[in-house]
């Protein structure tokens, strides 16, 4: 299973928080994740998740939308950080 | 040397004396951010911190390892709040110690300009005219943090 | 906005309140020097530190004017003590609030870097080994207070 | 008259903090003053107040040797400062 989170502007638009989703060979990277993510949910998804300056977390680092994923592995999306 | 996030107002003096009775130094810096009462949207009553717990800890952690790898702190310490503020709550405070003042004063603007950027949390502001905003992350931010890495500040 | 010159001990949280409850801003940037137990010299025991009454308090108003003025702080407040002083003890607090965190923490830096080398201050030290040396100043001191009249750090 | 004071190694050099003396119209300058003092005093006197670095302060402002004196000034000498 992979574990995916959403922040934010994104966790709002989504209505959700997370949600676990199936590790299979078709979701290979971050990117496949997504990309799977916005043809399930449909418009309001994909709208959300390819807004521009989206941020991808790979267990809790940022990384490159070309990161492999693993079964067990937390994925989240969420917009640009506003700290301090 | 130790990163403490909570939804409960802290008292910036106590989080002080903790840092110190940690280690000494000659310079101690500290900075305290406070909820301003207006924003570029108008005037603010609260404010709201989402954050993502473990990863806030984990990134916080890492910065105050590097700042004092980078600037040889002695000791440091980080202490941010998450969920609703009220406007002049302090939400963030940082400090710390090393043998001499420019490396103090290096160290905590770094963790502070890196925090911005880099630790998941999220604002949204509540005006007092009612709306609900989320805040946007600066470009002036992005850019300070940039600037740490381009030239050395050492 | 103000000055304080004293002989005897100062407790750091006590001074950052005097100027929180002066003004308000969304930063704070404060710095603590203490007496450090070593120095060039060896083991330190104590330091004696010389004023000069009346000017010391004036260049150190001015001091924070121009602070104020060329970063728009809100607020400001130097405490610096004279007398002796037993190692590990605070000889200085320096505290800004600014509306943005980087004129705070360049303020702040300001202040401490001209006070190094303007403000009326020499210091003797007690060595535990018996010697009592005075304080020479630092190249490197006068160095960085003049980068402050050359660059345009704003 | 004109005040006259002495501050950290200059003081202890001397061994003295503070001194009066008449303003009479050759002591046009501080360094008509310092001259003054120095040829008055003797050799421990130059010596100390000709060190290099050493600052004057003209009512309680560093100054250069040149500037004006008037009746009622003060006037110190000291080394480099060392505060903070």
């Amino acid at each position: 299973m992979l574990t995916v989170r959403f922040f934010s502007l994104i966790r709002e638009a989504l209505d959700c928080e997370q949600l676990e989703v199936a590790h299979h060979s078709e979701l290979r990277t971050v990117d496949d994740l997504k990309r799977s993510l916005a043809n399930t949910g449909g418009e309001q998804w994909r709208e959300a998740l390819y807004q521009p300056n989206v941020v991808h977390a790979l267990n809790q680092r940022v990384v490159n939308t070309d990161h492999v994923l693993q079964n067990g592995d937390e994925v989240a999306f969420f917009p640009p950080m506003t700290g301090g | 040397m130790s990163v403490l996030i909570q939804g409960a107002p802290f008292i910036v003096e106590q989080q002080q004396a903790i840092l110190l009775a940690e280690t000494s130094g000659a310079g101690l810096v500290t900075f305290t951010g406070y909820l301003r009462d207006f924003s570029e949207q108008g005037a603010v009553e609260a404010l709201e911190l989402e954050h993502y717990p473990g990863m806030t800890e984990r990134v916080l952690e890492e910065l105050g390892d590097t700042s004092a790898n980078r600037f040889g702190l002695r000791g440091w310490r980080i202490v941010h709040r998450y969920g609703r503020i009220a406007a002049q709550d302090p939400i963030v405070w940082v400090g710390v110690l090393a043998d001499h003042r420019n490396e103090a004063f290096a160290g905590c603007q770094f963790i502070m300009d890196t925090l911005k950027t880099k630790a998941p949390f999220w604002k949204r502001e509540f005006m007092s005219d009612g709306r609900v905003v989320w805040v946007q992350s600066k470009a002036e931010d992005t850019e300070r943090e940039k600037s740490w890495q381009e030239c050395a500040y050492e």
